[in-house]
């Protein structure tokens, strides 16, 4: 029973980390309809900033560059590549943001090299303790600032300009504009966002349990990827519920592989994916994703 | 009804659009050898130009057979590699790029062509510690089972196509990558498991397309492996090349690009929309499945590693640069794709920016990662056309009128 | 359809007058009483490397490569091989079959020799070419299932006896029992099933009960492993997964309060983890089960290596790779001499060459290894070190070389 | 007298090769009315895009001519600048944030005024003209009726406070009781003092409701000049407003229920 304790809280505490980074998704595709596959760049970026500036300027600072400059680095991808292909469907601009993740990703891996860079986060390996659950305190951090993080964008988006100018864009783009709304700044506004939870993400991607960042981090944002279409990927609440299920089900899937065969064998890698197929064909729009209002 | 001579929104006014419907005459592309003497063209074409064309169509089948006797086997393996890339590109551009479905797990279908063959050619054998099973099939025969069944995979795989656009498309498709790779690792009966498997090389009429301790001497030049695949892989590229383009150019093709820029409007004028689209989708894996057995023939050895995310994003890459929903396109964009890396590693020594091996800065194969990505992306945004669209000749007036026309359906509900 | 026949007619017609060709049919001949063949001219013998500088395997690639250049240079100051000076081709594959093949249908032909190929997946798809080739091979690869092929070399002890001889040390020296429970995390691929192979003998061997968890190479945090073997009360833990993955479980463990043993292969540790937070851990209950002489040994050849080294490449960590690197391009180098010595510096003449060697010892430490048989393992006795921020290299011996009982009655299946 | 609302000279636009807009000119008065008449494909959504910036995003792009609003040039300006130089634009089809409330709707067209502080007055006023909208503020936008979707667009755009409102089709799909309804929210709009560019197939609405009207023909202006004169054009009363051409008069066009359903350009 302490054992699925354990599974289930471990589960749901990385779940935070991988929702932090389907979130990211969320919030582009929400503005733009826009896949981002460069968002495992800026994960590396953001990541990258705060490894090698912590030592320098303490941990505090470092995170808070750490996440401007993921978040600048989102805008300037938008201002920079996607705004000029203002014209093209959202598949051609999802497709353009693979080519910039490679360049990206190319030039951060190779500053990176080969080393394990750690981000001299204040948690360092310190757990609690709770009933016989042991938990790191890291992982505590994360699911805290995950579902802060979370609840900010969604009172945002109900509540503020910028939420219903996003909203709004996201719906119709056209119709947005003739309202007035800065599609430009909307879109480099999401960007940033997704910039700035990409890098909150790879704080908890490096610190512990893991011993710090390397060009290999960023694979991680590939596993939110299933998170954010569970959840319906124009559903701020839905990456939340799609990195906790991801989460609890690798997690559950790692602890009983000695239990049944099926498990084995590295299957918790792939029960995202698993999953995501068999939601896509019970629900195509995903466990949040809103199908189209309309009396009709 | 909205005004209506005006193009809607929801045409893609950029790649796809315009690239898809260009003048059927337009040359077939930098690399696809010409499909077949002329059978694809129009009667009324048969002119003089008709002739022009013919001649230039020798003299490229010619160039094409010339090669074997005069490059090394570098360039004859690399001619190879990009020859089963340009298959598999080409089949994935009339999914992605005529119909509009996105799809990221390209390199599954090609994992199961590759992957039939050799179960299905092989003969059982032990290996690395576990048996292997193998049907010993003629090659011929399982080459041709092998890509029915990619075909095969890619209908059961349509239903859930079908349920799904656009990213979230790409997405599930992605999902087929891991799955299958999984899959991969684990049937080691079949597979070989990591080690992967020895590939069977083909038979042709007794012929062995292989390397051998004392090749065939072809006119002073020995026949190795290399050498005797190089003309079936060039047949096939031709065979691909001409069906594609009788499926871009022809009613399927229309009907397709009716479906990616309004499906309703498809639906509504007629067009079996859901058919169409699980269709294009067992063509695209057929195309994928001859590519994959053509790479494993050519690899001599199938590594499940290999059919990785990377190889997925390598096909997508080469349709973009290439140009959407051309077929020549996809051809050139292959062929950048797949030499670019090796061009630079192997020229890297002579490239300024290039670093040498184990000093600091950019290396070859990041040199190549770089440029790659960033084709990929000025490909988007200056030439919406991708390569294709530097050849002269595209941009006929007529066509473009007529791709507007072809996209216009007023303004549809979003 | 006129013209379609005429157009079969002209290709024909081009096709047989391509054949004036001058395509070459390879290398071969004699110069200076010598035999050679493809890679050795009048003047150079070329060996080739395909390794990984940009893939997940670098750091390995690096410092294999820069040791190799060492190990030429030196050979080539000293007067090189048969008058001729050793020229060492580099390839990056980054990891990618696709480039590795090409790679190495580009330097095959000019190739005497591989001192260096990274990955067993491009191994593997080598493998039937090298051997159509006949081409003296060395993977920097340590899997059982590369056994079994003439010309592919494995240098020291292979995953599977590294992981009999950890069993056997947790027996002897932790007081592992029967009916103990044993954990073993592995990744998946070659490298965790060659270890696997080797503690499912010596567990059922020791009567242990092995725990298996595998992970896949992108898995970054064990914390689920951890608590898996927690839940079925392992004593000791057998560890072959990347670096980064052995500090996140040393890491988790440590904080969960599981106080066992690691045991690890030699591709589990990196020196770059004593500058992470779980550096205290692994110096105290780390285990590295390798056939490379650490750096801090007090093995002459090697604090010589180790000074080279450090002077043609300042600032370059020193680890098991270079020591790799160095002894995988001796061996070539020390093939290269023989064959000149039997006057046959063709591919077969070197492997030949090769093979012959029963009791291969250049003075870098290490037991000495049997190159003369390719079904078994060249060694399978090797040091057991301890990761310490202290020693030069990062490790410090903890137990000499020694081929346990265990090892001995053990026969890998070979590939 | 003040500037025009709205002053358009030669302007042309095109979707790619193909022109859409020839040489349109036209006006509307400040505080006035006017009306485009047309065909289908005659370029009268075209014209208003034009205006309003949007025509990129329909692949088109105006090529030649001036539009001044109130004295202010708009060619070449952003979307956001011309709703900020107050001109805002009811697009043909209603394109009302379906999944968001009625609210958030208006909250919307809030977005891009000049001066966001007279929101609730603004506000206010839309609930004033439009009371469905303050009952249902709290449903998705979806789930209106098609009338309650035209009044929620036309809403959302006065939230801007404009001083020109582009309406295209504002009768498009709507039963004749609520197209009557929507006409008298239109004259209410205008006695406010907003000028009003209205595009209508229902020529007879759209004339009773002008003072001045242009009939466009393949993008360019056939005929124009006063309502009332263009009402009794024959060929404006034979193909615009479906009658034959006898001289019966127009009377029975009045406000209310009575108004006749007209029989539309082949639709």
């Amino acid at each position: 029973m302490t054992a699925l304790a354990e599974l289930l809280v471990n589960g749901l505490a990385s779940g935070a980390v991988y929702a932090l980074v389907a979130l990211g998704f969320v919030i582009v595709h929400r503005s733009t309809e826009v896949i981002n596959f460069a968002h495992p760049s800026l994960l590396l970026a953001g990541g990258y900033l705060v490894a090698v500036l912590h030592d320098d300027i303490g941990f505090w600072p470092a995170l808070g560059a750490g996440v401007a400059g993921a978040a600048a680095l989102g805008a300037l991808v938008e201002f920079v590549v996607l705004r000029r292909l203002r014209s093209g469907s959202h598949g051609t601009l999802s497709i353009v943001t693979i080519g910039v993740d490679i360049v990206l990703t190319v030039e951060i891996a190779r500053r990176i090299g080969a080393e394990v860079l750690p981000l001299g986060d204040p948690w360092g390996d310190r757990v609690v303790q709770v009933g016989g659950v042991t938990i790191a305190q890291a992982r505590i951090a994360a699911l805290g600032v995950a579902v802060a993080a979370i609840t900010v964008f969604l009172l945002a988006f109900k509540y503020t300009s910028w939420g219903v100018a996003m909203r709004a864009a996201a719906e119709d783009r056209a119709t947005a504009a003739l309202m007035g709304v800065r599609l430009g700044r909307v879109s480099a506004g999401a960007w940033a966002v997704a910039g700035a939870l990409a890098a909150l993400a790879a704080l908890f991607l490096c610190v512990f349990p893991t011993p710090g960042l390397d060009r290999a981090t960023s694979f991680a944002a590939l596993k939110a990827l299933p998170a954010a279409v569970i959840g319906g990927v124009d559903s701020t609440t839905g990456a939340l519920a799609g990195g906790l299920l991801i989460g609890v089900t690798e997690a559950l899937a790692v602890g009983y592989q000695d239990e049944a065969a099926l498990l084995r064998g590295g299957f918790a890698d792939i029960a995202p994916y698993l999953l995501m197929i068999v939601v896509l064909l019970i629900r195509p729009t995903g466990l949040f994703g809103t199908r189209e209002l309309a009396r009709a | 009804m909205p005004d209506s001579i005006p193009p809607s929104g929801r045409r893609d006014p950029g790649p796809a659009g315009a690239g898809t419907l260009a003048d059927p005459a337009a040359p077939a592309g930098v690399a696809s050898p010409p499909p077949g003497g002329d059978g694809a063209r129009p009667a009324s074409r048969a002119g003089r130009g008709g002739w022009a064309r013919a001649a230039a169509g020798l003299a490229a089948a010619a160039a094409v057979c010339a090669v074997p006797f005069y490059a090394e086997a570098f360039w004859l393996q690399a001619g190879l590699f990009a020859m089963a890339a340009a298959i598999g590109a080409i089949g994935l551009n009339l999914l992605t790029g005529v119909a509009g479905q996105l799809s990221m797990g390209h390199a599954f279908f090609l994992a199961v062509g590759a992957y039939t063959y050799v179960w299905l050619a092989a003969e059982p054998e032990r290996a690395a510690g576990h048996t292997l099973h193998g049907l010993g099939w003629p090659p011929p025969l399982a080459a041709a089972v092998a890509v029915a069944a990619a075909g095969i995979a890619g209908g059961l795989f349509s239903p859930i196509a079908g349920r799904l656009r656009g990213a979230s498309l790409g997405i599930a498709t992605l999902a087929l990558v891991f799955l299958g790779q999984h899959v991969l690792f684990r049937a080691e009966a079949v597979t070989g498991g990591v080690n992967g498997r020895a590939v069977p090389p083909m038979e042709i009429l007794g012929l062995r397309l292989a390397d051998s301790p004392e090749p065939p001497v072809v006119l002073g030049v020995p026949f190795g492996g290399l050498e005797m695949l190089w003309f079936p892989g060039a047949a096939l590229l031709a065979l691909a090349a001409w069906f594609a383009r009788g499926v871009v150019y022809g009613r399927p093709g229309r009907a397709l690009t009716t479906i990616r820029d309004h499906e309703i409007a498809a639906g509504a004028m007629g067009v079996p929309v859901a058919r169409y689209r699980a269709g294009v989708f067992v063509v695209s894996s057929v195309y994928a499945g001859l590519a994959g057995v053509l790479l494993a023939l050519v690899f001599q050895r199938a590594v499940p590693e290999y059919f990785g995310l990377a190889l997925a994003l390598d096909y997508l890459a080469m349709i973009v640069i290439g140009g959407l929903g051309s077929v020549g396109g996809a051809a050139a964009g292959a062929v950048f794709v797949s030499l670019l890396p090796q061009l630079l590693t192997r020229y890297g020594d002579a490239i300024p920016f290039v670093a040498q091996p184990g000093e600091e800065g950019l290396s070859p194969s990041e040199a190549a990662r770089v440029l790659y990505g960033a084709a990929f992306v000025a490909v988007l945004l200056y030439l919406p056309r991708g390569l294709r669209g530097l050849l002269p000749r595209c941009a006929a007036p007529a066509s473009r009128a007529r791709a507007v026309r072809a996209g216009d359906a007023g303004d549809p509900p979003r | 359809m006129r013209t379609v026949r005429i157009g079969i007619a002209a290709a024909v017609v081009a096709c047989l007058a391509a054949g004036c060709s001058g395509k070459a049919t390879g290398g071969g001949g004699e110069s200076g009483g010598v035999k050679t063949g493809p890679g050795v001219t009048k003047d150079t013998i070329t060996v080739s490397a395909l390794t990984d500088l940009t893939g997940p395997y670098a750091a390995l690639g690096k410092g294999v490569t820069q040791a190799q250049k060492l190990y030429f240079d030196q050979l080539n100051a000293a007067g090189g091989v048969c008058g001729r000076k050793v020229e060492l081709l580099v390839r990056d594959h980054g990891y990618d079959v696709q480039k590795a093949v090409a790679a190495y249908s580009e330097i095959a032909p000019r190739s005497a020799a591989l001192p260096q190929v990274i990955g067993s997946p491009i191994t593997n798809a080598l493998r039937s070419r090298l051997e159509s080739d006949k081409l003296l091979t060395i993977p920097q690869a340590w899997a059982h299932t590369l056994l079994g092929s003439r010309y592919i070399q494995l240098t020291g002890t292979t995953y599977d006896i590294d992981m009999v001889n950890a069993v056997a040390f947790l027996v002897k020296e932790k007081g592992l029992k029967a009916g103990d429970r044993i954990g073993h995390i592995h990744l998946e691929g070659d490298y965790g099933q060659s270890a696997l192979a080797g503690s499912r003998f010596a567990a059922e061997k020791s009567g242990l009960k092995l725990v298996e968890q595998q992970v896949k190479a992108t898995d970054a945090d064990m914390t689920a492993q951890a608590a898996a073997f927690r839940k079925a009360g392992v004593k000791a833990i057998l560890v072959s997964v990347s670096p980064k993955q052995a500090a996140s479980l040393a890491g988790v463990t440590a904080a969960m309060g599981l106080k066992v043993p690691f045991a690890a292969s030699n591709s589990a540790f990196a020196q770059q983890l004593l500058a992470t937070p779980v550096a205290p851990v692994l110096e105290r209950e780390y285990y590295v089960m390798t056939a490379a002489t650490p750096f801090s040994a007090d093995v002459p050849g090697v604090k010589k290596l180790a000074g080279d080294y450090q002077k043609a490449f300042p600032g370059q960590p020193l680890d098991s790779s270079v020591f790799s690197g160095y002894t995988t391009a001796a061996i070539v180098g020390e093939a290269l001499k023989k064959a000149c010595a039997a006057k046959d510096l063709t591919r077969e003449g070197i492997v030949t060459a090769h093979r012959s060697a029963k009791a291969f010892d250049i003075g870098l430490g290490g037991a000495p290894q049997d190159y003369s048989q390719w079904t078994r393992p060249a060694s399978r006795a090797g040091y057991i070190v301890k990761p310490d921020k202290a020693a030069l290299g990062g490790t410090r011996v903890h137990q000499e070389p020694a081929e346990s009982d265990l090892a001995k009655s053990y026969n890998p299946p070979a590939g | 007298m003040s500037p025009p609302a709205l002053r358009v000279r030669d302007l042309t636009a095109a979707y790619g090769p193909v022109p859409a807009l020839r040489g349109i000119t036209l006006e509307v008065p400040a505080g006035g009315v006017a009306a485009v008449l047309g065909g289908n494909g005659a370029g009268k959504s075209t014209l208003l895009r034009a205006l309003s910036g949007v025509l990129p995003f329909h692949g088109g792009a105006v090529t030649g001519g001036e539009i001044t609003a109130g004295g202010t040039s708009l060619r070449g300006l952003r979307p956001d600048r011309i709703v900020a130089a107050g001109v805002v634009h009811v697009p043909e089809g209603r394109h009302v944030f379906a999944r968001m409330t009625v609210a958030e709707n208006l909250r919307a067209g809030s977005l891009g005024a000049r001066d966001r502080r007279r929101a609730a007055e603004a506000r206010d006023r839309v609930h004033a003209l439009f009371p469905i909208l303050a009952e249902r503020s709290r449903q998705p936008a979806g789930l209106l009726s098609g009338g309650e979707q035209q009044m929620l667009a036309i809403g959302r755009a006065l939230m801007a406070g404009p001083d020109l409102l582009l309406l295209d089709e504002p009768s498009l799909g709507l039963a004749p009781l609520v197209t009557a309804r929507i006409a008298g929210t239109i004259t209410e709009i205008n006695r406010y003092g907003t000028a009003v560019l209205l595009i209508e197939q229902n020529a007879a609405l759209a004339l009773r409701l002008a003072d001045h009207a242009y009939v466009l023909e393949t993008g360019a202006v056939a005929l124009h000049g006063t309502a009332d004169e263009l009402a009794a054009s024959d060929e404006v009363r034979r193909r615009y407003l479906g009658v034959a051409t006898s001289g019966e008069d127009e009377e029975d066009l009045g406000p209310g229920p009575a108004v006749r359903p007209l029989a539309r350009w082949a639709g």
